[in-house]
């Protein structure tokens, strides 16, 4: 069962190596979506404070969704899912190495990068913590829970903005307690309520998810 | 007229350049170290503190001239890429993909530059101003070029699509300058305005002018050693490479 | 040991085939034909267990194969219309991770031995995106090479294989079905495969008349 | 010279750290892009060499012996 | 050369028709994202009064930055693209219809639910407005610059990540004038000066940009 | 009318083909062959101007086609391994689009008639994804029909097909060399054209003893 969820994590990690782009391209379409803000909004730094935690974990959000099409899209296409339907496990735990994959190339760098991006919106050093913390623990829940989406726009046509569609109000939780937990220490409050929460939002998200994912895949191959 | 077009393919054919740039790399790198001790002597040694800035403003010799050569080093870059697009030589698109990292090279150091100057002089690491925008952005750009000209691995087919790229990037250029600092100036409000450097002393002038000289060498130097390694790679089939390489045994 | 019983097969408003039923032992090659559209795809899958049937039953060593789950798909090898194989990943990276997700042991070497004999030789390390489509089927086709499993099912395995490659994995084939195996196949080329018991099955028999010549 | 002692210099009126700090990576950056070109430079022509060789070895095994296949 | 930009609007219409998904779907995303900003950032309505025209601003960014990747992809995958590329016409044109094709599709329905949207913000009427005329002008502009980046990163494996690395800085100008109008707006200066750049933006990015377009297909289609 | 003159061809490493010429005049085809991976499809594409040429020339009607650019295209139809259909919309819809696209007037009329001559009677109101590999390849092929560009350049053409679609499609290009026109194929399948003058050629000459049984 091990073996086979590393083989997973390994072939995908490799695919990921492979095409180089992924890794750097999700990092820096995460620094380029906290870089907009402020142009948008304008420069005031102490504005920009006071959005810094919704903005970052927004773009994260968003930079996590943007890799969910690819998740099993390519596998789908080019018949790989097919034999992986038919390999003599259940599906649910190759879905379940995909997602520790996914997280490793999409939520991972999002994770460092964080701090970096905090300085520039100003953030203190607690806030900038408990901000990559916060990530840390959600960005799992993230590549979980869109697993599920992917899974189940899979060969339905113009399935990439339908996904964002189904899996970001599933995202929205996540969200709130992300945002939540670096808001709280800005004003004071401590962050361990939100981060629990968070964290038992990740733990669905990695155990469970796979489960539903693995039934809406052997749907999308019917 | 046509003799002298024909002339100018002769040293744009790879097999030429080789050997030249391998001749000239030396010198680069002398006059780099020559202008780069007597730029830092000055500056760091001699040049007197600066009233307002204390000294601080000793940044100002790794600072300016890294931020000149970020923005030089596109322009040339796309004309390399114009040149490569027109006349389908070689040698422009191998030039062009030299020139991208040392380019983004000094956007970093700009960037990083200005950062450490900035928390001394503003109080922060970081504001949404005009210039350190529009320097973050070709930062991007960079980026963006080595990214595509990574993610394709047919040579010919990256310095086409590189070189599609840098220019409208090059287009795109003073466009951002211009609206960020329109952007930012209507704004204005709480944001910190850049301490305008005093009128200079001429001998820091002559401190900044030598380390932007330091570094033109610098990025000549490296672009070319740069650009014979590609060449290498690029051309291992070629009978040239091959005795090349086995005069080296 | 595989056996169908009154299958059928509907597809949007169409019935496409109705009591198709057969019967096939160790050793024995079901060879399907029929024309572009008659369902033979179809059929494939259902017998692999990715599509329901709309009536019928299949049985792997008299047992339903939705009930067997993963005992049947343990023992079966499918090949469909698409290579399932990476374009990014070279052929011999190709073959030994789908080795790999299937849980079966292959080492380099019986690898680079499986690459030679489809003629994928000194394109080991090539990235599958650059072959040109025959060679790309050739890297699909090479899991075949060690493959152990019992039933193969292939979806016209020979669709853009030159001559020589046809051969070949006619011969792959023929050398399973010695073996014991089984094998479900279609194509549209008229190729022998070496076997003692071919058996044939037309689907869509109005059109089959109309077909045969 | 404008300096009275190392220690000033280092201290740099207080702004040492930000100074020193731009001065050290702008000089391990350009010192380190040479280094990794030139690293770079000696690990392909190295490749290529024995490129070259597994080639004409190749050809000369070709020419020698026309039947039996063989990988490498 | 009129009957083909047609033929190719058409042609591009009808596919965003029968995937009916596509439309209703890039709407769902810009709603989705606004709507996320008052959660992660909270819901003060001063604050979120300022944050209105930079957030719909990349929002409507986003949007259509995410509908670019299938703009050329498609067609490229199933053979479609060699064959206008063969077709005896300028490639430039064809790639005109499909951005013009691309906006109608990606660009419009944002600018008609923009109004709708501002007034979640507490934007008054003439902020709104101006939101909405800015977009009617900007967005052709993100259809055309996107065309440029959708085809440079044609084929390119990791490319929809790639492509939001290539496209969003050429896209800041836009953002900027277009948020900018409505910041001047809202300030009390007049949003003229702000609108006829993000006009002479449009202009190029819909005649200019189809031109490089083409070269980059053709590139792609070596 | 079609010309080309020692064509080399390199991908990556490798160089495919090299001193490549023939010439091809009204009425006569060129049958292209040779093993996977020989550099058919990339010789193809040359032809076409999609890729340029490592070295060589190709002349259409004596004049270069680079220079030719738009003149040449309009004479030339080309069908490639991939099928250019659109999934979402049916075969009436794609084959009246494709025509619209190349600037050439097709009525609906015109348009059943090919699709019921392909064999695709009945579905043409089914959006192509439902279509079998087959159906899929004949829906692309149904342009052949009403096509009256002199040049014709189609890269296997007969993959997936069953062999009444074959035989058909072979009668087209008959007619259309008969018509006078040109016709560049490949196919790794043996089937008569009926043709005047066809001319083969095959890449990769020291594989081609080989390959040739
Ligand atoms: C991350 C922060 C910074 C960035 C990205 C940045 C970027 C740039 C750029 C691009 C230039 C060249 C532009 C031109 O010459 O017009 C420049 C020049 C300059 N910068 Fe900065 N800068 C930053 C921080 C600072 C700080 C904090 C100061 C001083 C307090 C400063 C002072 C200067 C000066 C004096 C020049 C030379 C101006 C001239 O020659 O006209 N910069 N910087
Ligand atoms: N929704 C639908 N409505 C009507 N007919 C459908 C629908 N979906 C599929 N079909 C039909 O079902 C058939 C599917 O056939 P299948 O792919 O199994 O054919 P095949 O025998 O494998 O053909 P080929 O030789 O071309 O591969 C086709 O005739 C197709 O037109
Ligand atoms: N980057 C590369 N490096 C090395 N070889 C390459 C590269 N790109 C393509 N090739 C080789 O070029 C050839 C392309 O052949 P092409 O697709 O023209 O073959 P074909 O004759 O059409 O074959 P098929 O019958 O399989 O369709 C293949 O042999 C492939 O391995
Ligand atoms: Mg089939
Ligand atoms: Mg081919």
């Amino acid at each position: 069962m091990l073996i086979l969820i590393r083989a997973v994590i390994g072939r995908d990690l490799r695919l990921a190596m492979r095409r180089q782009a992924d890794i750097v391209a999700a990092m820096f379409f995460f620094i380029i979506v906290v870089s907009l803000f402020p142009l948008g909004v304008g420069p005031e730094p102490d504005q920009l404070r006071k959005l810094a935690p919704g903005v970052l974990w927004v773009a994260a959000l968003l930079a996590t969704m943007l890799s969910l099409p690819r998740l099993f899209a390519e596998d789908h296409r080019d018949g790989t899912l097919e034999q992986l339907a038919l390999a003599p496990q259940p599906l649910g735990l190759v879905v379940l190495g995909k997602v520790i994959a996914h997280w490793l190339v999409a939520g991972l760098p999002l994770v460092l990068l964080a701090p970096v991006l905090g300085i520039q919106f100003d953030l203190a050093g607690d806030a900038l913590a408990v901000l990559t913390l916060s990530l840390l623990i959600g960005t799992p829940a993230l590549s979980g829970i869109g697993a599920i989406g992917a899974a189940l726009t899979l060969g339905v046509r113009g399935g990439g903005v339908l996904l964002s569609l189904l899996v970001l109000p599933l995202y929205i939780p996540v969200l709130i307690f992300g945002a939540g937990a670096v808001d709280a220490t800005v004003s004071g409050l401590g962050p361990q309520a939100h981060l629990s929460l968070l964290g038992a939002l990740a733990l669905g998200g990695v155990f469970f998810a796979p489960w539903p994912t693995a039934a809406a895949l052997r749907v999308a191959l019917e | 007229m046509s003799n002298r077009v024909i002339n100018w393919f002769r040293y744009a054919s790879p097999q030429t350049f080789y050997p030249l740039a391998g001749r000239l790399i030396p010198w680069f790198w002398a006059l780099a170290a020559i202008f780069g001790v007597a730029g830092l002597t000055i500056g760091f040694l001699v040049a007197p503190t600066d009233a307002q800035q204390g000294e601080g403003y000793r940044i100002i010799f790794l600072h300016v001239p890294a931020s000149w050569m970020s923005m030089f080093i596109y322009l040339v870059m796309a004309f390399w890429a114009a040149m490569g697009l027109a006349f389908n030589t070689r040698l422009s698109g191998m030039m062009a993909s030299a020139l991208a990292p040392t380019g983004a090279l000094f956007a970093f150091l700009s960037l990083w530059t200005g950062a450490l100057w900035g928390k001394p002089m503003w109080g922060t690491w970081w504001v949404w101003d005009a210039r350190l925008t529009s320097e973050l952005i070709l930062l991007f750009l960079y980026i963006g070029f080595i990214a595509l000209q990574a993610a394709i691995d047919d040579p010919r087919r990256a310095d086409k699509a590189g070189a599609i790229l840098a220019l409208v990037g090059v287009v795109n250029i003073p466009i951002i300058y211009f609206s960020v600092k329109w952007w930012n100036t209507l704004h204005q409000g709480a944001s910190v305005s850049l301490t305008k450097a005093p009128s200079m002393a001429a001998l820091m002038l002559w401190g900044m002018l030598l380390c932007a000289l330091a570094c033109w060498m610098y990025s000549i130097a490296i672009a070319l050693m740069r650009v014979r390694t590609i060449m290498l790679e690029r051309e291992r089939h070629t009978d040239w490479v091959r005795a090349l390489l086995a005069e080296k045994e | 040991m595989l056996e169908a019983s009154n299958l059928e097969c509907v597809r949007g408003e169409r019935r496409l085939f109705a009591d198709v039923s057969f019967r096939l032992e160790g050793g024995e090659m079901l060879y399907l034909q029929g024309m572009n559209g008659s369902g033979k795809t179809s059929l494939l899958r259902m017998l692999c267990g990715l599509t329901p049937a709309a009536s019928g039953e299949i049985r792997w060593r008299s047992q339903p194969i939705g009930k067997l789950g993963e005992t049947f798909r343990s023992e079966l090898c499918y090949l469909g219309h698409h290579n399932a194989i990476k374009e990014e990943l070279t052929p011999l990276e190709n073959i030994l991770s789908s080795a790999r997700l299937a849980q079966e042991s292959l080492d380099e070497e019986a690898a680079l031995d499986a690459l030679e004999l489809v003629g994928l030789h000194g394109r080991e390390d090539l990235a599958c995106r650059y072959l040109s489509q025959g060679q790309k089927r050739r890297a699909a086709l090479a899991r075949l090479v060690h493959e152990k499993r019992a039933l193969w099912i292939l979806d016209e395995p020979y669709v853009a294989l030159d001559r020589a490659a046809i051969q070949l994995i006619a011969g792959l084939v023929g050398a399973h079905l010695q073996r014991g195996g089984l094998a479900v196949l279609t194509t549209h080329q008229a190729v022998a495969v070496p076997a003692a018991a071919v058996r044939e099955l037309w689907l869509g028999a109005d059109d089959a008349t109309q077909q045969r010549f | 010279m404008h300096w009275n002692s190392l220690a000033d210099f280092l201290a740099m009126g207080s702004h040492g750290l930000y100074v020193w700090g731009s001065v050290a990576v702008m000089a391990l950056l350009m010192l380190a892009e040479p280094t990794l070109l030139l690293q770079g430079r000696k690990r392909l022509i190295a490749r290529l060499k024995r490129q070259y060789r597994a080639e004409r070895s190749e050809a000369r095994l070709k020419s020698q012996t026309n039947t039996g296949r063989s990988r490498d």
